[in-house]
């Protein structure tokens, strides 16, 4: 599938990014005139994996989140959110619904499950001490352009 | 222009606004534990009329002042949840611990 | 002067990126609560910046845009342009306002011209063959948060 | 609403909107241009008031209708420029071809 646009953001895991990175998302996946909804979706699941960042990768220090994103021909848009944090030792409990390790700090354990429910596929790599990437796949419906 | 914060009948209505994500989330925390802190209401009312964007730190946000308010012996009730959220509502099974006020009165804080 | 918050922004010299750009910096700046007026300003110059990315740099053909944002504890903001395109012969005549090498694409020969007038400060180093870097600051008033 | 295009007495009056850039200045010119081809008008009315944002290339853009405008005979007004854009018109050095509308007659689109 041609890729059609291309683009990447790299910033400080603080938390007052968390809002600049879904907007900077959303403003590039304009081009593609996504719905209101598509673009809420979009929006939701980057400050899901984003926050993960902030609040569990890096915890107590500050590194680099490095977002991509491709807008392929067929409306589909594929995002990666990398950090070069703590890692994932066991992915598939981190997966599960209501799981968390910080509930202290009110999270809920629903991030991933708003990833999955948000987009069409959501595919985590990650190395304990090295760090996760998160991709997140969700086609887009195309509209006939009248212009 | 309607009230961030209106308190009556020791209930405490609590209008948020924005975008509620983690970071901002914490704000609201702070400001709205201080109030059930020194207010003690039976009732905190969580209006989301004037919410544009919300992720899951919402929900933590809820389930935080869930426990607080069962903690004191009151009660959390989340009013006016625009459509857009709805479908984070529901994927968080907020719903059976029955804080969604699901239609019921349109609750408006005062003026 | 202390580095608040920094982020760096990668994208194809597509005309269609210009919008996300000038929206993305803008939605990084935001943290720093600017006028309306100091924000348009910031998105002006950026734009004319990104613009002869893709017009002049890398004119028919496509390559890669890079944009590095730091804001500064004082409220100064300071922006970094930078293409791997054709690079400027004489900078100092480039500058020189209504002086464009492409009329025919309807340029004005105003870029530069804009990013002065709408910033504090403007920087050029370019080396033909190899690319142009183009630093803008801007100082923000800081308003007094009350919360 | 307003019409975008508007064509009575010779007078063609295209009203602008969103942002202005180099990407988008190049479907608004090349509409532009062939409506003044098809219809030859004497005066061409470019209406602002509806663009939130404008770069260099919407002077860029104003300048080539001049040009255009002027090799048929006719002539270029530039009408509702929001205080925003003030600062870009002023630098541009268009007042000095007599294109910018001081004040005036507060110009309207048709309905
Ligand atoms: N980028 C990451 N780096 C390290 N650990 C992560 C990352 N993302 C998620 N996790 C782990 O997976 C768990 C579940 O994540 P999630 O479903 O998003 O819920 P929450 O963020 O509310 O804890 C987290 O509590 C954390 O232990
Ligand atoms: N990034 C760049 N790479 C190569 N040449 C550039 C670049 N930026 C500007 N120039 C040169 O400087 C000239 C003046 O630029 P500018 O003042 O922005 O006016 P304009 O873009 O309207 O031509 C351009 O016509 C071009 O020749």
């Amino acid at each position: 599938m041609k890729l059609l646009n291309e683009m990447e953001l790299c910033f400080e895991s603080r938390s007052s990014n968390e809002s600049f990175a879904r907007s900077a998302v959303a403003a590039f996946i304009a081009q593609l005139d996504p719905t209101v909804s598509e673009l809420n979706d979009v929006k939701t699941a980057v400050s899901e994996a984003v926050t993960n960042c902030v609040v569990h990768a890096y915890k107590n220090t500050i590194g680099r989140i490095t977002i991509q994103v491709r807008l392929m021909e067929d409306g589909q848009v594929v995002l990666k959110i990398r950090d070069r944090g703590c890692g994932i030792e066991d992915v598939h409990k981190a997966m599960e619904p209501l799981y968390t390790t910080a509930p202290g700090e009110e999270r809920a354990g629903l991030g991933f499950a708003v990833m999955q429910s948000f987009t069409d596929q959501v595919q985590v790599r990650s190395v304990v001490g090295k760090g996760t990437t998160v991709t997140l796949k969700k086609r887009l419906s195309r509209r006939v352009s009248n212009g | 222009m309607k009230n961030k914060i209106s308190i009556s009948n020791r209930e405490l209505t609590y209008r948020l606004s924005g975008e509620i994500d983690h970071h901002s989330a914490k704000a609201a925390r702070e400001l709205i534990d201080t109030l059930i802190q020194q207010q003690r209401p039976i009732l905190l009312r969580l209006d989301f009329s004037d919410v544009g964007f919300m992720d899951s730190s919402g929900i933590g946000l809820i389930m935080g002042r869930y426990r607080m308010m069962t903690l004191y012996g009151g009660r959390v009730t989340v009013v006016n949840v625009p459509d857009e959220l709805k479908r984070m509502m529901q994927l968080s099974g907020l719903g059976a611990l029955g804080v969604l006020e699901e239609k019921g009165e349109v609750y408006e804080t005062a003026e």
